[in-house]
């Protein structure tokens, strides 16, 4: 589904990506872990269109997208959430999911003047759909309150759920986990394998939560210094030298973690 | 749109015109009340703590002690209040109600940079390290306050990180994420400080990187500094920790040693995903 | 004060004001402070989209309300034929070869990546440009220049150079923000201010466009001459029997004509914007505005959107423009002057309420009103005040020069004023 | 009772420096007026300034509709600027029949305009003054120049027909280069200048502006060393701060000649006014026109103005010159005639403006001198 | 003899005038990257601060010359500016506690304090034409000239000459000693290290103890410190008049963004581009070729890039050239 060939992003002299090559098989959960500073923000940004990479390419579907911008990734089909949930905070809930998809009638300023009911007709299968999205991530009860409001955990639930507006088939998570309770982690967790296997969503997401990893995702992609370091399964990287070197360690959390 | 109508700025991205980066969230312009005795406390206590952000009260009655050389550990879900909390006790946000003693003394009305002066020392979550400054000059901001000489303290916290002794003169900005939170911690505890705080040091932070700051924090309780950290690793986080705290909306939910909550059944499932 | 109650009681007063002067001045004064606000709030409008609606900082106002001043001659003025012959049609070429020679310059660049050959392309060009295009410029302006030397106009009705001055400005718009839209980081305030300084420098210079800084005077007007009007009879009856002399009755008539024109293209422009607002398409903009960076990979083409906005806001701006110097009748670039055409509409907007249309317009009026009637109560207080001091005493003077400059230090303290006690202006958005 | 006269100068702008003295001086011609009691049967003449701000035509024409409509004025000493004066003309004072005497709209445009018979000014056009300034430089034996100009209609108006009358005698204009006025710096225009060359810059600008601007610097990198000055560059202040480095620098400013200048200067330095401002002779001189006009008229109206101005500024008659306002006012009460000459020697010709007679000056000792009256 | 001819009437015309008219720039645009750095925002009221401090410059140098105290060859001025720059700090610091502050308590976005300094503008442009009037004012005393055209070519017997200026030479090396003495306050002192820091991240400085309060005061008063000195020597060098002082707004803006706002280096940097830019490209280099060419090779036209109609316009291209090849100016500024 999407192929990175050979992916260089260099920042001045510093190569934050150096040569990172991978692939994403359509209806996976591809995890992507790795030190700090190991590139994959970066690699993301590239990929997502958010950065130009400097040299390289990237292929979905046989389809070289490599440097589009990103709104144009998104009409097809590619989408991405960010580490630090981007809501639209002025905006209802039910507002935040109805802007999302493309091809809008009312969206054409032409439109907001002469087409006015075929606006009000899209409108009105545009709030259905919303209503239903916010049932499924369990938030209904918020659909009139500002995004601004909801708690963190709720940001990101509704973040995940403006994938689930129009019918994305990559979506990349990045730090889903990160600062988020475990508890409702889970709770997402559960959300993400729900559109893994009922929608046919491909997911590759950045996490540093091995358990987290270790339920979702198969296979896992270890990027260190700008390149892959390892892939396999979640048991195939735990188990891999070079991995507990450069990322793992041998320390408490992992023992913990594997206990 | 926030609920604050002066940070109206209708989006606008133009950095022609105006500077976004590292403005500020905590009013310093306050005044410092006065301190006054308060014998016979836990070495810090923050007792019914209610407040919030001016609308409505974040805060409801909760309550937070840390012993001297203890590590204390605050869980919690999102939005509980936790950082609040911390904010609190740092004196970033005004109390409605309660109090916060410090070695004896009632610092309630203190500002924050008062507070770093009795001895407290807060990284906050995020955005905790001078960027655009060298690593040693992270350090020496730290040290903002002492009038004495800190070159000794300095080499302390070169042998704690060893990697920022090598990096000294490079921009803060440039390190890894595991570097950064190094320097943070590195320059809170420049100040020398009876209390560090620490807001979710180990966020976002890679496996190993999070076992070398668990490794130095507990190296640092040794020296006789307490310490009080919210953690979302909460499991790892309790299991170094003397006292834990679970926070819910705001009050006081669980409170024990962090052997007992990690034990707690009921917690597990709750807050620490089972 | 709920919102629904604030807007009628603010253009109530608005209403008073205008009124009062009506009564206390003179009505000619009232429709002439109330035509030049419908102006203001047309221009407020205009910033209004792209900073209230798109946080576009926009700080060029004045450069596009100059454009539109230009389409006015470039429409309404007869055409000069003497001066096409002499060289008009060689200005032309001058003019395609300049434009083939950047489009060259930037296809240069897009299909050969190569900076040399641009500039190599660039500068031949350049030359070339120069050497057909200032032979026809001298022999242009060599024509009658006391009292023509420039082109000259289409001759077509001037109400038509609303929209053609609209187009105008839509079209630099386009240009700067292709060039300042694009860049990385946002650069628009910058860029904005500067290229509005070189619309300006252009039609001072450029003689053969609209006389330069020799002004044109003597446009044509939607309304009849007064004097016309004092000379027609059946007016001056009509005039009599309302109880007026032809000559008060004549210039009211006049003003009241630019008034309805005004207004209708006001009503005309808030009703789309309103439309505009009210559709998903005015949700997009918020969700623009509220976080570029989700909106982007929400696949919204936040450039495209900006642009867009960028070009209509200040369409609208080139409208006020061409309204503005069709009631002066007449071209003066060397008047166009960055306090008066961009600040001050500002100004109106950050008062009346950024985000509101409505509040937009409000905040044109009420700083229009100020504008022209804050020198006559400063002078009324320094009278009042210098009538108290010992006559001859040195301050009555300086109290009267004093009371000239209370219009900028006013304005200044009316800004700061609202933004302290209503940082979202008098009419907050929502 | 009380007449009121309107003054409208951009008392803010550009040109915020030159007003408050233009004004002055009309309103001391005013002053005159009512003190000699002689006018119209005790009637006062009372000035109401407004501010036409030089460059904003419509604040210019809401002052002005204030003036007439609110205020009531039968006359306006004014516009300033040739911009504001043109809007105010056409918008405010056509409408309401009220005639504008304007001491410093020079533009020759303004010599078409649709005036209905209403506008007359003090300052002569432009045309005029580039053909002396071309006679000047003829009897110098000048064939090469260099010309600066200020970029507004003034400063364009009176470069093209001076360009346009030197180089029909003969003369070549090296490089004619604008330049505006209060920007922070001229090195790049006088660079270029000094490059084309020439035998001297001729600098058509203002005194306390650009003008000087361009003076300083071409002394300071000696790119020139003898200027030829325009009307608006005469003032004592220019003399005052350059002092010697202008000897051999020469010009033309609109005098009268012999007494009426020196008259003025009398009359102002009593008052307290800097007289030698530019255009404060002008503006004096058109208040003194509207009031001789009044009585000439015998009523103080807007069509008494209208009428007589053309008949009490030019001969027959007994020429009057500044600070004689009362002797004329009584010889036109009894019935006489007057010819008005004024500080600028008024001569209203064509469409009402004056024919300008200038007083060709040269430098020496840092101090004006006179050479020549054309 | 003729290659001399050409580089002292280069010199003259093209690398003395830019040299002191980019260091004026380079003044004034140090203030408003200072403000932008540490203080966020784009001050839209530095032209006419400007304005303000020189005018309370001037009406110090007026009591001195009328009391017969003078610096003898320099100008009296100099003197002055200490009293000028006391008038400003005050001026400024009013402003900050009365307008500015309030913003920052709120927690205002940046861009609006920006409005908010138009506001301030709008006052201050009120003010100093209340006070002193809108007039030219001309206070320069002393010696006018180090070393004037005339004297030169006497001297060296060239056919061209060079002059420079006593306020050139004072400007130029004002500059340099207040850049000398700014990157090091900034660099080795604690005060200025606190304030790299504060502008770096507010609340972390807060936290080490660094009084935002402190920062702020000591930011204006350099600024003030700028603003007069850089107003004084144009005034000097030109001519006083408040309406130019706020013209000046757009080459120092055009100045500090080139050079990477934020960045004093830039600044410096900036308002030599900026200076030479305007001067050379509008320059015509016919004088200068006649020189080095060979005869057969002079050129007969004026050999001039543009008219200087267009100067303003050219330093706006080089403004945007730069930004679209390096968004955040040639020196790394904070608009990343
Ligand atoms: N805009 C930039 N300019 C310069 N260097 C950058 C930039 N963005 C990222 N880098 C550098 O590139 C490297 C990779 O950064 P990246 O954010 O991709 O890491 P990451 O793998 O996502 O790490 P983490 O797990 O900490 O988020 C880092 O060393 C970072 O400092
Ligand atoms: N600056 C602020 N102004 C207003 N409300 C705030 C502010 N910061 C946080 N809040 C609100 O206060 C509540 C508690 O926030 P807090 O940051 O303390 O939670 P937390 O327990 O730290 O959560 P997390 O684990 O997600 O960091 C939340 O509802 C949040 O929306
Ligand atoms: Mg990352
Ligand atoms: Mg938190």
């Amino acid at each position: 589904m999407i192929e990175v060939r050979d992916l260089h992003r260099h920042f001045g002299g510093f190569r934050a990506v150096d040569g990172a090559s991978l692939r994403i098989e359509t209806g996976s959960i591809t995890g992507l872990v790795g030190p700090n500073g190991a590139g994959k923000t970066t690699l993301f940004n590239v990929i997502a269109g958010a950065l130009p990479p400097t040299s390289g390419q990237v292929i979905m579907d046989g389809e070289d997208i490599t440097g589009l911008p990103p709104h144009e990734l998104f009409h097809k089909g590619l989408l991405r959430t960010f580490q630090i949930a981007h809501e639209f905070s002025s905006m209802t809930c039910r507002e935040n999911l109805m802007m999302v998809p493309g091809g809008q009638s009312g969206e054409s300023i032409w439109n907001a003047w002469i087409g006015r009911s075929r606006i009000a007709r899209e409108e009105a299968e545009l709030l259905k759909k919303a209503d239903d999205v916010l049932d499924f991530l369990t938030i209904s009860h918020l659909k009139d309150e500002r995004a601004g409001n909801l708690s963190g955990g709720q940001k990101k639930l509704l973040e995940l759920g403006r994938t689930m507006m129009v019918d994305a088939k990559i979506v990349f998570l990045d730090e889903v986990g990160a600062g988020v309770n475990r508890t409702l982690l889970n709770t997402i967790g559960d959300a993400i394998l729900r559109l893994n296997r009922e929608r046919g969503y491909t997911f590759c997401m950045i996490e540093h939560d091995m358990e987290f990893i270790g339920r979702l995702c198969d296979p896992v992609i270890v990027m260190a210094e700008g390149h892959v370091l390892a892939e396999g399964t979640i048991d195939e990287i735990k188990a891999n030298e070079q991995v507990i070197e450069a990322y793992l360690g041998t320390g408490l959390k992992n023992k913990e973690a594997v206990s | 749109m926030s609920g604050n109508p002066y940070q109206d700025d209708r989006g606008n991205r133009d950095r022609s015109i105006a500077n976004p980066l590292g403005v500020g969230e905590v009013d310093g312009y306050r005044e410092s009340g006065e301190v006054k005795p308060a014998p016979g406390k836990p070495f810090l206590s923050a007792e019914g703590m209610v407040g919030g952000y001016g609308g409505g009260d974040i805060l409801h009655g909760c309550t937070i002690t840390v012993e001297r050389g203890e590590i204390a550990v605050i869980v919690g879900p999102n939005g509980a209040g936790k950082s609040t909390a911390m904010k609190a006790v740092f004196g970033m946000l005004d109390l409605r109600e309660g109090s916060v003693t410090l070695d004896g003394r009632d610092i309630t009305a203190l500002t924050p940079q008062a507070r770093v002066r009795e001895g407290m020392g807060f990284v906050p979550q995020t955005s905790n390290i001078f960027t655009s400054m060298t690593v040693e000059e992270n350090l020496e901001m730290g040290a903002f306050i002492r009038a004495d000489d800190f070159r000794a303290t300095m080499e302390q916290i070169y042998d704690l990180f060893p990697i920022l002794r090598d990096k000294r003169r490079q921009a803060a900005g440039e390190l890894s994420g595991g570097q950064r939170q190094q320097v943070a911690v590195g320059r809170a505890l420049m100040t020398q400080p009876q209390l560090l705080m620490l807001d979710e040091p180990t966020a976002g932070v890679s496996p190993i990187v999070m076992d070398e700051l668990f490794d130095r924090i507990i190296e640092v309780a040794r020296t006789g500094i307490s310490i009080l950290m919210v953690e979302q690793n909460a499991r790892q986080a309790l299991e170094i920790a003397d006292k834990g705290y679970v926070l819910v909306q705001g009050a006081n939910a669980h409170t024990g040693t962090g052997r007992d909550l990690l034990a707690d059944p009921e917690v597990r499932r709750a807050f620490l995903g089972g | 004060m709920s919102q629904t109650l604030k807007a009628p009681l603010l253009f109530a007063l608005v209403a008073v004001l205008i009124l009062g002067t009506g009564f206390l001045q003179s009505w000619n004064t009232a429709v002439l402070i109330l035509n030049m606000g419908l102006v203001s709030a047309v221009m407020a409008l205009g910033v209004n989209l792209q900073w209230g609606i798109a946080g576009l900082f926009n700080v060029g106002v004045m450069g596009f309300v100059a454009l539109g001043g230009l389409a006015v001659v470039l429409t309404s003025m007869p055409a000069v034929p003497e001066a096409w012959s002499a060289g008009g049609v060689r200005i032309m070429a001058g003019l395609a070869l300049g434009a083939a020679t950047v489009i060259a310059g930037v296809m240069a660049w897009r299909r050969m990546r190569s900076a040399w050959l641009m500039i190599a392309v660039l500068i031949v060009g350049f030359f070339a440009y120069r050497w057909v295009f200032d032979a026809g410029v001298g022999a242009v302006e060599a024509v009658n220049s006391a009292q023509t030397g420039y082109l000259g106009g289409l001759g077509l009705p001037v109400v038509l150079a609303w929209p053609v001055g609209g187009l105008l400005a839509a079209g630099a718009a386009w240009i700067i923000g292709k060039i300042a839209l694009g860049l990385r980081s946002d650069y628009l305030a910058i860029a904005t201010l500067g290229i509005a300084e070189i619309i300006i420098a252009v039609l001072k210079n450029e003689e053969w466009l609209a006389r330069g800084v020799k002004n044109v005077i003597g446009l044509p007007r939607p309304v009849p001459y007064e004097i016309d009007l004092q000379n027609d009879p059946a007016f001056v009856e009509r005039a009599a029997t309302l109880g007026m002399d032809p000559a008060t009755a004549s210039s009211l008539y006049v003003k009241f004509g630019y008034s309805i024109l005004f207004a209708i293209v006001l009503v005309a422009l808030l009703v789309l914007a309103q439309l505009a607002l009210s559709s998903p398409w005015g949700r997009m903009m918020r969700a623009i505005r509220d976080n570029e960076t989700a909106a982007r990979a929400m696949g919204k083409n936040v450039t495209a959107r900006h642009l867009q906005v960028f070009v209509l806001g200040s369409a609208i701006c080139g409208v006020a423009g061409a309204m503005m110097t069709t009631l002066d009748g007449q071209l003066t670039p060397g008047s166009y002057q960055p306090l008066r055409y961009t600040f001050l509409i500002w100004v109106m907007v950050i008062v009346g309420g950024s985000g509101n249309n409505l509040g937009a317009i409000l905040g044109g009026f009420l700083i229009w009103f100020l504008w022209v009637q804050v020198e006559p109560m400063a002078q009324g207080l320094a009278a009042g005040i210098g009538a108290i001091l010992p006559a001859g005493s040195p301050f009555q003077a300086s109290l009267a020069d004093a009371a000239q400059h209370m219009r900028l230090l006013t304005m200044g303290i009316i800004l700061l004023v609202v933004l302290r006690f209503s940082p979202r202006g008098l009419l907050p958005e929502r | 009772q009380d007449v009121p006269v309107g003054i409208i100068m951009g008392f803010t702008g550009p040109i915020e420096s030159l007003t408050p003295q233009m004004a002055a001086s009309a309103e001391l011609a005013m002053t005159e007026v009512n003190e000699s009691g002689n006018f119209l049967e005790g009637r006062t003449l009372v000035p109401v300034r407004a501010d036409s701000t030089c460059i904003d035509s419509a604040a210019a024409t809401a002052a002005a509709e204030r003036l007439v409509t609110s205020d009531g004025v039968v006359a306006i000493v004014g516009a300033d600027c040739s911009g504001v004066t043109g809007a105010v003309l056409s918008n405010v004072a056509v409408p309401n029949g009220i005639p504008m005497i304007s001491p410093s709209a020079t533009s020759p445009a303004l010599s078409n305009a649709e005036d209905n018979g209403l506008f007359f000014r003090t300052a002569p056009s432009d045309a005029r003054q580039g053909q002396v300034l071309a006679d000047i430089l003829e009897e110098r034996g000048i064939t090469e120049v260099a010309v600066t100009y200020t970029n507004n209609d003034y400063g364009k108006g009176l470069a093209d027909s001076f360009i346009s009358a030197f180089e029909e005698q003969g003369g070549t204009v090296t490089l004619s280069s604008a330049h505006e006025d209060g920007k922070a710096d001229y090195s790049s225009e006088v660079a270029s200048l000094a490059s084309a060359g020439g035998e001297l810059l001729a600098v058509f600008g203002y005194s306390d502006q650009g003008g000087k601007g361009m003076i300083q610097s071409s002394l300071d990198t000696g790119a020139f060393d003898t200027f030829m000055m325009g009307d608006g560059m005469y003032s004592d202040a220019l003399t005052a701060d350059l002092g010697d480095d202008l000897n051999g620098s020469f010009g033309a400013a609109p005098w009268s000649e012999g007494e009426g200048a020196d008259r003025f200067l009398e009359i102002t330095e009593e008052a307290g006014i800097n007289g030698d401002s530019t255009f404060t002779r002008e503006s004096y001189d058109a208040a003194a026109l509207i009031a001789l006009a009044m009585m000439a008229g015998g009523e103080a109206t807007s069509q008494a103005v209208a009428d007589n101005v053309m008949n009490v500024a030019n001969a027959p008659g007994e020429k009057i010159m500044p600070g004689e306002l009362a002797k004329a006012l009584q010889i036109l009460a009894d019935g006489g005639d007057v010819d008005y000459d004024g500080a600028t020697a008024v001569e209203l010709i064509g469409p009402g403006e004056a024919s300008g007679t200038y007083r060709y000056y040269e430098i020496k000792d840092g101090e004006y001198s006179t050479v020549d009256f054309k | 003899m003729d290659l001399l001819n050409a580089i002292v009437a280069l010199s003259n015309f093209v690398i003395v005038p830019a040299v002191a008219y980019g260091a004026q720039l380079a003044l004034g645009a140090l203030g408003v990257t200072l403000i932008y750095g540490i203080l966020r925002f784009s001050n839209f009221a530095h032209g006419d601060t400007m304005a303000f401090g020189t005018l309370v410059t001037i009406l110090f140098t007026w009591w001195f010359q009328s009391m017969g105290i003078t610096l003898g060859v320099l100008p009296t001025a100099l003197l002055a500016i200490p009293f000028g720059i006391a008038g400003t700090a005050l001026l400024v610091l009013a402003t900050d506690r009365v307008v500015y502050r309030f913003y920052r308590r709120k927690k205002a976005k940046p861009v609006m304090l920006v409005i908010v300094s138009i506001g301030v503008m709008f006052v201050y442009n009120g003010l100093t034409r209340v006070i002193l009037g809108p007039d030219d004012r001309n206070f320069a005393d002393g010696e006018r000239f180090i070393i004037n055209a005339r004297d030169f070519r006497e001297m060296t017997g060239l056919e061209e000459g060079l002059a420079i200026r006593t306020t050139q030479g004072i400007t130029v090396i004002t500059a340099v000693l207040v850049v000398a003495l700014l990157f090091w306050f900034l660099n080795r002192t604690r005060t200025g290290k606190s304030m790299r820091a504060y502008s770096d991240n507010e609340d972390l400085a807060l936290l080490s103890g660094i009084s935002p309060e402190k920062v702020e005061r000591v930011t204006w008063l350099i600024v003030a410190a700028l603003i007069t000195v850089a107003g004084v020597l144009y005034g000097l060098d030109k001519s006083y008049k408040p309406f130019t002082y706020f013209q000046l707004l757009l080459p120092i803006f055009a100045a500090a963004i080139v050079g990477g706002l934020g960045s004093p280096i830039g600044a410096i940097v900036g308002g030599f581009v900026i200076a030479f830019s305007e001067v050379a490209i509008t320059y015509a280099w016919k004088k200068v070729l006649e020189y080095a060419m060979p005869q057969a090779l002079e050129p007969d036209g004026l050999v001039q890039l543009l008219s200087t109609d267009y100067k303003f316009a050219v330093s706006f291209m080089i403004l945007l050239v730069v930004l679209i090849f390096r968004p955040t100016g040639l020196f790394r500024g904070k608009s990343v």
